[in-house]
């Protein structure tokens, strides 16, 4: 199809605004952690920003969006980027490059989520090799069986801007990272309090602008379609916040900052899949649902006692399991779901995470196993007492 | 010499150097600590979870001066810092047997 | 009106930045609040990205921008959204959703601002009924006054991007909160310090970019206006940040970096209204006068002695209503000031910001007064003494 | 031309984004140094959206881009931004006064660069003077004769977006503003520790998301070329960081979160020049030479022994160097380099790199010692000891 | 009346004030320090500089109370903040000549 | 036993720790304090309002030693402090009555 500079123009800022999430939950994260492991949390998401580029030129892109294997995998056609054009190609108005592009700012992502799991207690050296082998092995593969011409794709899932490829994927291996990796020293008995809630805000406030780009972005046009996506995004997340403010003040009697900062996460999050398909109010039910339902499983995690220490797999996990299912509910723009007479798209929706969660449960626990036979998951009891910042970095955060 | 040390109340803190300043006392070396006590601590709240945080806020003055003034001092830091509730502070008063002052080498009485 | 995909795009942006601004807002006053009160602060701001975004859906678009009753208000048509298309309406190259999420975030941020003429000493159920009455009550009203076909449209007041509607209409609501809630315990006699400038100033860039959207983005078309809007933008804040710096330097021998963002601030509200009518060299002017006028302003303010803890008066009321009357002296582009001939816009302008003044502060004190009668509006003593976020949120912000 | 509303979008946003940059780097500037040297760093930066943007106003403009004056100068038919008009331009798709606009930018951004050379230790009086002269005598010259229709334009020099222009040009001033103001007190002996890394995190990735609109903006369209650019931007700034880290962990045992975002910056200087020229797999091997050699330069720097307290030299000198040298090596996509056949244009980059160092480095030297006769360039010892906050600007940063 | 001063390791602050608790013992006030001695510190890089820190966190715990109890509380401190390692931290004991609650005027034994 | 208890200005640690080094005393616990005294404060200036800030922030240097090497650490501080300018500081020796090492229980000489 021909250029079009309005759909060129959006996707190149849209593509420059998912970018941004990245550092943006650096900084998420960063705040959560207790200062001695403030820059250590900050690496292990922006390091992605290096590690992912550099693998998705190599054979990243390739596997996910080359010509189709199989229906499970893309071939190599595109390794180093050879055959991707700065022109368009079919069925798009926009560069392949820039597609190109976009798509590399969502595999940026999808393993820095993971390491809020990890967080205070992983060595340096194994969060590289589990970014480069998590990517490789586990995002690649989904992200092609959804958008790439794969299988799920075939079944007719419905998946607008990743809920399943990114967070039902991410929280997933999060739970199994939080289990294999073990509790941080002291858990359950010390407190371990976050260093700079503010910072934690201006994390989620770049998150929150940054998935605009990442929600209305995947329309690949500057239309409709893209406008009802902005819309649904800023009402799931803002009444997410609202959600879950309101289920702590009536739980614990206190309505927190951090509650309406991850609470607007989680609205973000269930939205996610469906934000192209459902109307505004509908996005409402989905984001007030997700703030309320995430809240609820923090408090079951700390019942069953896992670490997951900046709770990905309740906000991601969760939230994105709760978005792609109210996708097959809810959806009636170009697609219809149970609640429009198609009680089928529940049942696609529902295999289509089942799918994810059982494939990347099983390799994550691979992947972690045989990168702890080779270096070691964990620093060792006294370096996580001194903190991961002075003992892996040789830095420290503040001096103020 | 004597020294007191005095733990107050951070908002306190004004009140207590203004009635200090006011009896011609110049001199004093002041760092923010935490106390534990009678007086309860608040709850914090991190997802989910809650904390009791026991340990408050307070401010510790130190002052050295010549034993005569002690009396006078004290009773003036308590004047000052008394709001009558719990966690008020106290005020511990312990030997000094030298005082120098680093610029010019005085010693005692002329060196505060 | 066909739908512009290269407007939609500039629009689908500038509706991003827009919303972006309020968790800016969030750190700009959080700097300046002591730290006890640094996230309660910016709780306030952020939690009107839910709290608005909820009533905007429900009714709150619909009394802005349904279509006219008797001149003063919207009907009820767009209850819900319903009647709001993702395609283009008449008159405009964008999809009406995406003009309905674009004002959306100018409802957001106008009782944010307000916020920071109670902060340090509200209780949070009398913040949140405040933010949901005076949305309902006074921005609804005023912003279909001047933008949803009521009668300061039909007079033929000008305001481009929202100077009466936004900043005036704030600062007069700020005014009256600053007296009825009275001042802050210690106010002029302890030294009330910001706890974190480097964060106001990271506020201020936050709010500086989102600006563009805000005012280029009235523009609702990627076109000439766009631009000019964007110009007069860029040098308002600029100039008016040097204005702010150099007043100081004078009259208090000192220039200071909070005296630069909040002079960049002023100059940004100064240009609002007159963003696309004023030529490039009027911006200076209009830019440099706000950044002098708004911190004489300041120092009027300590004179008579209120308590406008993060100065939303001087800066947003005083720095609104000159950009309204300078807009109807020097425009020129689209319309005529008095210096253009036509001193006929100059008594337009004084209406309208006259009107949004009186209105304000009549109904701004009656629900104050509701709200002090139903939930209390003020924390105790020992509360404030302690600081909201502990009393109110059972947090702290920083462990550093 | 006629307007194009795609690329009128796609610079608009631009625009907004490359403004971000300045406050972006005055962050990251801002948290390298020490807690009381914190206000003072920021506002070095910051102020210069104001001062410039007066300038540009008033004459910059005109002598940047106005109708050239013997190869060398624009002349002043632009000033006050007369005949700078709304609509668009011979030759371009977008208003004039926004292309104005997003070259303000530029010109706001690289004296600030330059700040970093002298911070901790420069009289504010100084810095404003030393800002407003450099960049009318400097910066406005230079940018002339690469992108106003100067001679190095004429010779075939290739900039795509400053690499020349900006970051050479202002890396060599700050060669010389270290050596002429001299060391800061006790440097080499006490430990000058950061403030606030996370900050310095955050002020890089304000710079990176901004760089897209620096670097694909300056395509001046929304098309294949700008994606090319951003997708080229992305993987020099990834892999930098990358090589940075790697290097570090290689020679001094300790990958460092600074030496990420270091690295990342590093990468974004090198690829400015030859963004939109080369190929991506090209970009990565910009990228990552560049974060090598950045770190290798400043552990010269240590050796050699002069004080550029935030590594503009090694970052901005030696990376923009790098670039220029490898856009003619590396072109290929609209132009040829060295291994696409043309060996001619290395020579070109080498005379453009090697111009630029020469006069910014004489005229950069003049305008020092006029400065230092007049107010002084440097504070007392004491005050240098106090730190800048109180002394120049009667603020403290932090009160956490 | 003694001072015990207490030098510890910051993570050994919650045992030992659990064991103060458990004897009773419900006062303390509480400091963040930099301590010097045989403990190693750590390397810290910046932009290809490196440099050793030698002061490393420590709390200090001061705790007022009867001579009588001072054996006692020494112990429990001691069992309590004892890693083996070196920079456990240290034990001080000063005199004390006075003690007064700010709220009551309350000396000595009372007031603590 | 004594305990030194000096208030320095913070730029001049470097100095008195490395002067107490060469002498080859190791052990010492400092904190972060503010002074009051004859030294003028500076001037803050928030949003038109001008503050005088009359606190200004020291370095408190804690040394417990050995009686006899008093006078030795005193002059030795004195002349790594001083700088003969207002505020450098002063220098407090309290009488210690038991040293005890959280790690050993050495006591006292052997305990620093
Ligand atoms: N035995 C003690 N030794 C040292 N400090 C103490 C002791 N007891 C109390 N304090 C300090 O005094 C503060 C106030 O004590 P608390 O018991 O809360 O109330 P009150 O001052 O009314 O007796 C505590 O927070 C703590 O800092
Ligand atoms: N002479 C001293 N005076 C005051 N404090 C000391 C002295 N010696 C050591 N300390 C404090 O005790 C801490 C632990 O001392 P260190 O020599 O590291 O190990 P250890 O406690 O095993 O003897 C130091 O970090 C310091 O805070
Ligand atoms: N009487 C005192 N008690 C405790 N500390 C004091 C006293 N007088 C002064 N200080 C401390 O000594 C510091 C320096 O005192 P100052 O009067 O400013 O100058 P100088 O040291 O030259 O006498 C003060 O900042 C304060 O910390």
């Amino acid at each position: 199809m021909e250029l079009n500079t309005g759909d060129t123009a959006f996707m190149l800022i849209a593509t420059a605004l998912v970018m941004f999430m990245t550092p943006g939950l650096a900084l998420f994260y960063g705040g959560l952690v207790r200062s001695k492991n403030v820059l250590a949390t900050i690496m292990q998401s922006f390091l992605c920003l290096g590690i992912v580029s550099l693998i998705w030129v190599v054979y990243g892109y390739s596997l996910a969006f080359g010509p189709d294997v199989g229906n499970v995998i893309g071939n190599l056609d595109f390794v180093f980027l050879n055959n991707v054009s700065w022109e368009t190609g079919a069925g798009r108005t926009i560069p392949d490059i820039l597609f190109c592009a976009f798509q590399l700012m969502f595999a940026i992502i999808t393993p820095a989520l993971i390491t809020g799991a990890f967080a205070e207690r992983m060595k340096f050296p194994a969060y590289l090799l589990f970014v480069a082998a998590w990517v490789s092995l586990v995002y690649f593969p989904v992200c092609h069986w959804v958008w790439g011409g794969g299988w799920l794709a075939d079944l007719g899932a419905l998946d607008f801007a990743g809920g399943t490829v990114i967070h039902i994927n991410s929280g997933a291996a999060a739970l199994v990272c939080a289990i294999v990796i073990g509790r941080r020293r002291g858990y359950g008995r010390d407190a371990i309090h976050p260093n700079n809630l503010p910072m934690t805000v201006l994390g989620a406030a770049i998150l929150w602008i940054g998935w605009f780009g990442f929600n209305a972005g995947s329309a690949l046009t500057a239309g409709p379609i893209a406008a009802l996506a902005l819309m649904t995004t800023q009402l799931a997340a803002g009444v997410g916040a609202l959600g879950w403010v309101l289920a702590e003040w009536k739980i614990q009697g206190r309505p927190t900052t951090l509650g309406a900062a991850s609470g607007a996460v989680a609205g973000l999050v269930a939205i996610t899949p469906g934000c192209g398909f459902v109307t505004p109010v509908w996005a409402v039910v989905i984001g007030g649902v997700a703030g309320v339902l995430c809240y609820l499983g923090i408090i079951l995690k700390t019942r069953i006692g896992y670490d997951d220490a900046l709770d990905v797999v309740a906000v991601h996990g969760l939230g994105g399991l709760w978005g792609a299912l109210a996708t097959g509910v809810f959806a009636s723009v170009g697609a219809k779901g149970l609640l429009y007479g198609n009680p089928h798209q529940l049942t696609v929706q529902a295999i289509g995470a089942g799918a994810a969660i059982v494939y990347s449960v099983v390799v994550t626990f691979v992947i972690l196993k045989v990168i702890d036979a080779i270096v070691g998951l964990r620093v060792d009891s006294e370096g996580e007492q001194q903190g991961l910042d002075v003992v892996e970095h040789s830095e420290v955060g503040y001096s103020i | 010499m004597k020294k007191i040390e005095a733990i107050i109340k951070p908002f306190k803190l004004d009140d207590v150097k203004d009635a200090l300043n006011e009896m011609g006392l110049k001199g004093m070396t002041i760092s923010e600590v935490k106390g534990y006590g009678r007086q309860k601590g608040h709850t914090e709240i991190y997802r989910g979870a809650e904390y009791v945080v026991d340990f408050i806020p307070k401010i510790k003055i130190e002052i050295v001066l010549p034993a005569d003034q002690v009396d006078l001092v004290v009773n003036k830091i308590r004047a000052a810092a008394n709001t009558d509730k719990i966690g008020d502070g106290k005020i511990f008063v312990l030997p000094v047997e030298r005082v120098i002052r680093v610029r010019t080498g005085e010693e005692n009485r002329d060196a505060v």
